[in-house]
């Protein structure tokens, strides 16, 4: 299947808008891991003890949906952040992820994350900011999946 | 339902008979049959009709008189201008309205239109297979492809009629209290001379060939009642008159005939004042007005010399549904070539309180409609009495003499034989149903 | 819902060949049958079409019964019974395409103004014995019971838009029952609005149509047979009834053959109910 | 038409016969006034006391009421149910008759039919909804050719209104009341006659047959004064300046939702409106599919099934978008479509609604004379308000009968057809136009082209209702017919020396990859070249193993990405957006090419013009409207295009507002 563009391989994984301080903060915090296809890296409903920026490959997201099927909802690509369950109080995975090709992600370990932004308010709202952003991208992908799939309620 | 001709029951042997129809095929509407022989003595001959009641008489109170006309137009898709002359002539009287001459003659054609109609479809798609031996015209097809299409080419012009008269074929919209809604021209009307005079060749034909078939023989002494007219085949107007010597304005139904419900039937079956029942329809017009037919209807009956069979053979109504479709045919050729179109389509009118009543000839026999209409000229009570629930008594009866004929037969053919026995006499069972005086005394 | 369905998937094929043909059902439940007899009206076609199709149950036309299975029934009439409550919930288990035929059918028909009525003094009022009388209190359609895959507007339906549908059946392509107003067919054929020029009551605008406009070409007005439309603005029509001196009771004109179905209904109670409700009332007192 | 020059005669009232016979004498049956069902229609006349003698008509919203006019003349009555158009764009046409037998299929237009007739009594209102009629069905790649036939053998006998009806507004509209153009012969009546003028040289000629004495000063004063009276009465009750702007502006106006309550949807409004022209095709056939018949008849944007579109989508569901299509139409639009106004001022919409609804007080509420039009929801275009003069010739649609050749299933419920033809027209397809496929007894859809190859195209085909299905079930060697091609392709040469951006929705890769085989036909003309394309499921995708073979390319990029997947997919999951939506490629070098479901194409327009893709860079497809393909049948009015004439491809920069617009 034809591989993916690019420019998304070449693109800055940290936000452009973020101070280099900041980025430099993260980069030191976190741990470059790979995971070679297949690795389930987060299980639906268990803890989701880390945050994770992919690098290069891509991690599904799955869910399973009635009739026990496993779906894959949406995938976590280059530039992409997983896991931000763990910026949650309950910190449970909501989604599991598998690792679908050979993997490399920046690590972020939920109790260091944490503590460093308990330290460090402009690296906080730097990282809240980074986060909401992604998940406002997810919930504008998935909003458009809905609609798709009301649309197509309405064909024969 | 049954995957099988007739059905149910235990079969018969000798003088033990039970037959057990429970949804009569080729006839209009849901009814069923029980015959029960014991030692050859009939202890059951009933024609049941379960059709769902639809209150008619209640829905057509509060209602104007033109509403009434479409309203009982429904109580039957096979003979709605039966109900809507019937209406509009017990209005017109009950009212005092004049009628043009050449309204009269454009509710005559119509009437003929339904005739044909009506006609034609029972002598060629419900009847005319058990004489032949076929489940339906469908399968008699397959062999007699030409006389199935002739009878719905027949029939196609009884439609043809009613539309153009009436708007459709089925449920005609225009027949309104003191004429039509529209004024027909005489160009429109020429338009049905072309079919008419082939229609009435294939009527001339179908007296032919139904002559030559070979009924089961039957005969019985039925008391015969009809509609006669003075100057005309009974159709729109008339007396009411039978074999035994009645002789009363139509109006005057009730004084002759009275109406009983029984548990096994949603229709009411009406008989004599004396308690004796009578039998309504082509059989019963021919042998009481067979000197008022068409002179080309007459000689074709004459042509025949089977008069006196049907009046003694239920059987042999095919014939005289034959003979109706020349009458009608012939009647409506006439009536084409002599319309002038009126100058306005209805008589004006002004609505207030009447008691209507009028009688007419359905295809299936005299129809007895009376509404008494209130102060503002709405319905306060209305009663309709359609031909069926008339003959359901007659029809039992003649059941019950025929049934000891077909002891003798293996219970396929005596089922058979008895179903196409009730066939003849064209019941129609959404008609029959639910047919009762509005009668606020006898409400327990 | 009025949509047409899918002709049976082996009709698909744009060729006439096809593998089985389909087995056509013809049943009835509270209706004056004028319905079915439109499919024996169409006279030119009847045999073609017979050939076509396999009719398994026809009472009315033919002693071979069959209680199913069906690839298309068309159901004749209102459910006003317990017995055709159970029969048809059981009809739709052996039936692929369902298709009602008629007014009563898919709308419940004139008996439906009963519906306004008390029962029990309708029964009294018609039935010196209403024992042996077995009936619903509403007369419904079919759909309220079921689920429909087709309707066949009209009382009766039209020889035409039948046709159509046994065509479309046949060669596997979809009918074309238009669901718009009676105003089209009428202005198509160049018929004077006669709401407009003569001030009668016409439910024409409000009106699916189907029928070829025949009330006004006839000079009447439009009494609703074939039911409400789309997006039937029956509320607007009757205000503006009862504005002009046009129709001095505009409840009769909407308490017609489909006065059950939704927007005519609405109509009938805005407008204080169906004519002969007072006598309803009336009696119910003295009963 | 030419100026008069014969003198203007006078015909006493007593020989008005003498015209009759004049124009039977030139082959024509006679159409004109007369009385029936209780109007003055427009029907047949042998004989000069069929006209309307001594009647009169009074209107008013929703009423019509024929009395009395107390006098002696013909034509003292103002416009009635009936219009012109029943006789040039009739009702009912029949359009072709298919067979399919041996050779295959066999599509053949009927032919027109054009009866000479002479229309009499054609007031200055109706004489412009003719030239309007004339021009809206000519404006399309072919024009009408029955329409043409039956214009071009008419002949137009004018009346001067004497009397104006309440619903009268032709002087708002300048339109009338006196008679301008497009007459053959004008005539005025007076109590004791008629003057006669001549307008053009057919008129001259029943002139001279007439040969009457020339009219007197003072007839000619009478019947010019009799005109400046109407025109006094009716004043001037919609100012038109700036209307068209400031209704093009009012889309939202809540008066929209206040009309929506009154109105029934009817259609009665477009059906009397003469000029109104949309129509619907119906097909028939036998009961073997084996011959079929196609007609059109009226139809109009009220009615629900006119906004129905593949997949039982509808773009106008609701009543309020219908009437706001109507208004806004007749009023604004129709000058972007066909350089005038689409409104006469007949008032026939106005006295034949059921329910009284009038258009002038609608418009008075709507767009306010003397208000500040708000910003235009998009450009002028395309006739900006110029008629067209001479009108453009009229060509007759051809229909060519195409075999079969490999029959690809790309998916559960797509094909690709592999058509083979020699037919230099349809080989001289563009990328990105369609072509109308008839098979007997089905409607006819519209296909865009996925392959334009040298001996023939391909067509990919989603099963999407019975016509479709009909075609996904063809078989190789089977045969269809095939009208066009037609419509306005993909501005490849607009994107030279630029990058190349295309963005699919499902089925939507179909038109666009005749966009691709172009491009990669010239490969160094053009910069990166970025492919995106979106599906439901891995099993939606088209054209696999080719999309593979292009991502395996150096020289262009494809990603893909679908809605939802099993975990036997390794691919992306999510929107097609999300493709691109971080790509840092500089936008303002790039030309876009998208088509895919309207939502898919609204987001991704989004994000184009984020990475500073320019909306006049930026061509979209919007084919799924179009029904006759030709820009007749007035379906696939988006705004002021039709999308079959003006489109199917557009840029965003030309839609403005009217992409992905609700209810439009």
């Amino acid at each position: 299947m034809p591989r993916d563009s690019r420019e998304s391989a070449t693109v800055g994984w940290l936000p452009s808008s973020m101070a280099p301080a900041v980025a430099a903060r993260l980069v030191e915090l976190g741990e470059s891991r790979s995971f070679p296809a297949g690795t389930v890296v987060i299980r639906e409903g268990g803890p989701c003890d880390s945050l994770g920026l992919i690098t290069r490959g891509r991690i599904a997201l799955r869910m399973q949906v009635p009739g026990g099927a496993d779906r894959t909802l949406i995938t976590a690509d280059e530039g992409d952040l997983y896991g931000w369950s763990a910026l949650l109080s309950d910190a449970t995975a909501t989604a599991s992820g598998v690792a679908v090709v050979d993997t490399q992600a920046l690590v972020f370990e939920r109790g260091r994350l944490l503590d460093a932004m308990a330290a460090d308010c402009a690296l906080a709202s730097a990282i809240q900011a980074w986060v909401l952003a992604a998940v406002a991208r997810r919930l504008q992908a998935t909003r458009l999946q809905l609609l798709d799939l009301y649309r197509s309620g309405l064909e024969p | 339902m049954h995957d099988a001709i007739g059905t149910g029951g235990t079969g018969g042997t000798g003088n033990n008979l039970e037959i057990d129809v429970a949804g009569l095929t080729r006839v209009e509407g849901e009814g069923s049959l029980r015959l029960l022989v014991r030692d050859g003595v009939v202890q059951e001959a009933r024609l049941e009709i379960f059709e769902a009641p639809r209150y008619f008489e209640r829905l057509v109170v509060g209602r104007t008189p033109d509403e009434v006309i479409d309203i009982v137009a429904r109580i039957c898709g096979i003979c709605p201008v039966a109900y809507q002359m019937t209406a509009v002539h017990a209005f017109e009287h009950g009212l005092g309205i004049p009628i043009d001459p050449q309204i009269r003659a454009l509710r005559r054609l119509l009437y003929c239109g339904e005739w044909i109609e009506s006609h034609a479809l029972h002598v060629f798609l419900l009847h005319l297979p058990d004489f032949l031996g076929y489940p339906s015209a469908l399968d008699m097809a397959k062999n007699h492809r030409a006389w199935v299409e002739a009878g719905l080419a027949l029939k196609k012009v009884g439609n043809q009629i009613v539309e153009l008269v009436g708007g459709r074929a089925i449920h005609p919209v225009s027949v309104r209290v003191g004429g039509f809604s529209r004024v027909l021209r005489r160009s429109e009307v020429e338009r049905l001379a072309g079919p008419l005079t082939s229609a009435l060749r294939i009527a001339l034909d179908t007296v032919d060939l139904v002559t030559g078939l070979e009924p089961p023989s039957f005969d019985r002494t039925a008391r015969l009642v009809a509609l006669r007219h003075p100057s005309e085949y009974p159709m729109n107007e008339g007396r009411i008159v039978s074999t035994d010597g009645l002789d009363v304005a139509a109006g005057d139904w009730p004084s002759a005939f009275e109406e009983s419900q029984v548990a096994w039937s949603h229709a009411l079956q009406a008989r004599g004042r004396d308690g004796n029942p009578y039998l309504l329809g082509p059989s019963a017009r021919i042998t009481l007005a067979a000197d008022q037919l068409h002179p080309i209807a007459a000689a074709s009956l004459a042509s025949t010399g089977r008069a006196a069979a049907i009046r003694s053979n239920p059987y042999w109504s095919i014939l005289a549904r034959a003979i109706e479709l020349v009458d009608a045919t012939a009647e409506a050729i006439d009536l084409v070539e002599a319309y002038r179109a009126p100058d306005r389509p209805s008589t004006p009118w002004q609505p207030g309180p009447a008691r209507a009543s009028w009688a007419t000839e359905a295809p299936r026999g005299l129809i007895f409609h009376d509404y008494r209409l209130d102060e503002e000229g709405h319905v306060a009570e209305a009663r309709i009495v359609p031909p069926t629930s008339q003959n359901q008594a007659a029809i039992e009866a003649d059941l019950a003499a025929f049934a000891p004929r077909v002891l003798a037969l293996p219970r396929e053919q005596a089922t058979h034989r008895i179903e196409q026995l009730i066939r003849s006499y064209d019941p129609c069972i959404s008609c029959a149903t639910h047919f009762l005086r509005l009668d606020l005394e006898t409400v327990p | 819902m009025a949509g047409p369905p899918p002709a049976p998937t082996p009709h698909h094929a744009p060729r006439a060949a096809t593998p089985r043909r389909p087995r056509i059902g013809v049943v009835k439940f509270a209706s004056c049958d004028g319905c079915q007899l439109t499919l024996l009206d169409l006279e030119d076609e009847l045999l073609a079409i017979a050939e076509r199709v396999d009719v398994v149950e026809f009472a009315e036309a033919t002693s071979h019964r069959s209680s199913g299975p069906f690839d298309v029934l068309f159901v004749e009439g209102s459910i006003s019974t317990a017995e055709q409550a159970v029969e048809i919930a059981r009809l739709r288990t052996v039936t692929r395409h369902l298709v009602t035929i008629g007014a009563c059918a898919t709308a419940g028909g004139i008996q439906a103004i009963r519906n306004w009525f008390d029962h029990e003094e309708v029964r009294q009022t018609v039935y010196p014995e209403p024992a042996f009388v077995d009936s619903l209190a509403l007369s419904r359609p079919v759909a309220d019971f079921v689920a429909v895959d087709a309707e066949l507007r009209g009382c009766p339906i039209s020889p035409g838009q039948l046709r159509e549908f046994l065509v479309a059946l046949v060669t596997g392509r979809r009918p074309q029952l238009p669901d718009e107003a009676v105003c089209l067919e009428c202005k198509r054929r160049g018929v004077v609005c006669v709401a407009v020029a003569r001030g009668i009551a016409c439910l024409g605008p409000v009106t699916r149509t189907g029928c070829g406009a025949i009330c006004p070409a006839y000079g009447r007005g439009c009494y609703g047979c074939f039911g409400p439309r789309e997006s039937a603005n029956t509320a607007s029509l009757a205000e503006w009834f009862g504005a002009t001196t046009a129709a001095p009771d505009v409840a009769r004109l909407f308490a017609g053959f489909t006065a059950w179905s939704g927007p005519n209904r609405t109509a009938i109670d805005a407008l204080g109910g169906p004519p002969g409700q007072r006598e309803a009332e009336g009696r119910s007192g003295d009963a | 038409m030419t100026s008069p020059r014969a003198q203007p005669g006078f015909l006493p009232r007593a020989e008005f016969g003498r015209l009759f016979a004049a124009l039977e004498a030139d082959g024509r049956r006679i159409i004109g006034p007369t009385v029936a069902e209780e109007a003055i229609v427009y029907d047949e006349l042998h004989d000069p006391a069929q006209l309307p003698v001594g009647m009169t008509v009074e209107t008013a919203p929703g009423a019509y009421r024929l009395v009395p006019s107390g006098r002696d003349r013909a034509f003292d009555y103002a416009v009635g149910p009936t219009s012109w158009k029943r006789f040039t764009h009739p009702p009912l046409v029949p359009l072709t008759v298919s067979r399919r037998d041996g050779a295959g299929v066999d599509v053949q237009a009927t032919a027109p039919s054009a009866p000479r007739l002479a229309f009499l009594g054609v007031r200055a209102c109706e004489l412009q909804a003719l030239a309007i009629q004339d021009r809206a069905m000519r404006a399309g790649p072919l024009g009408d050719v029955d329409h043409a036939a039956r214009r071009d053998a008419s002949l137009v006998v004018a009346m001067e209104c004497a009397v104006a009806a309440e619903t009268c507004f032709c002087t708002s509209m300048g339109t009338g009341p006196e008679v301008a153009s497009g007459a053959d012969l004008v005539l005025s009546e007076l109590d004791d006659g008629f003057v006669v003028r001549a307008a053009s040289h057919a008129g001259e000629a029943i002139l001279g047959q007439l040969g009457l004495a020339p009219a007197a000063a003072e007839q000619t004063n009478a019947a010019a004064e009799q005109a400046r009276e109407v025109r006094r009465t009716m004043g001037d009750p919609v100012p038109t300046v700036g209307l068209p702007e400031r209704l093009r502006a009012s889309l939202d106006h809540p008066r929209w939702d206040v009309v929506a309550e009154r109105c029934l949807a009817c259609a009665n409004c477009t059906l009397v409106c003469p000029t109104c022209f949309c129509t619907s095709v119906s097909v028939a056939s036998d009961l073997d599919g084996v011959t079929g018949t196609t007609e059109r008849s009226w139809d109009s944007c009220f009615s629900l099934g006119f906004g129905r579109v593949a997949g039982d989508a509808n773009f106008r569901p609701k009543v309020k978008d219908r009437y706001r299509q109507w208004l806004t139409h007749k009023f604004s639009t129709w000058w972007d479509q066909f350089g005038s106004s689409g409104c006469v001022g007949c008032g026939r919409c106005i006295a034949w609604c059921p329910v009284g609804i009038d258009i002038r007080e609608e418009l008075l509420v709507i767009a306010p004379p003397g208000v500040e039009p708000g910003p235009a929801p998009w450009p002028a275009a395309p006739m900006g308000g110029r008629a067209p003069d001479p009108l453009p010739a009229v060509l007759p649609a051809r229909h060519v009968t195409v075999r079969v050749g490999d029959v690809v299933h790309e998916t559960a419920d797509t094909v690709s057809l592999s058509l083979a033809t020699d037919d230099r027209t349809l080989l001289g397809a563009q990328p990105g136009q369609f072509v109308m496929a008839e098979l007997p007894a089905f409607a006819i859809p519209p296909i865009s082209i996925s392959r334009i190859r040298p001996d023939g195209l391909d067509l990919t085909i989603r099963s999407a209702g019975a016509a479709t299905a009909a075609l996904v079930a063809l078989h190789a060697r089977d045969t269809l017919s095939l009208r066009g091609p037609y419509g306005r392709g993909w501005p490849v040469g607009e994107a030279a020396g630029r990058d190349v951006v295309i963005v699919a929705g499902g089925i939507g890769l179909a038109p666009l990859r005749p966009l691709v085989d172009a491009v990669l036909a010239d490969r160094p003309r053009f910069g990166a070249v970025r492919m995106f394309l979106g599906a439901r499921t891995p099993r939606d995708r088209l054209f696999v193993a080719e999309m593979n073979a292009l991502a395996g390319r150096a020289d262009l990029e494809v990603s893909e990405i679908v809605d939802r997947a099993g975990p036997e997919w390794l691919g992306r999951v999510g929107v097609v957006t999300q493709l691109f939506d971080r790509a840092t490629w500089d936008g303002s070098r790039a030309t876009a090419f998208m088509c895919g479901p309207e939502r898919m194409m609204q987001a991704a327009a989004a994000v184009l013009a984020r990475n500073g893709v320019a909306p006049d860079r930026t061509w979209v497809t919007l084919e799924r409207n179009m029904a006759c393909g030709v820009g007749t049948c007035g379906h696939c009015q988006v705004g002021p295009f039709f999308v079959c004439r003006d489109g199917p491809v557009f840029s965003l920069a030309e839609l403005g507002s009217a992409f992905g617009r609700e209810g439009l």
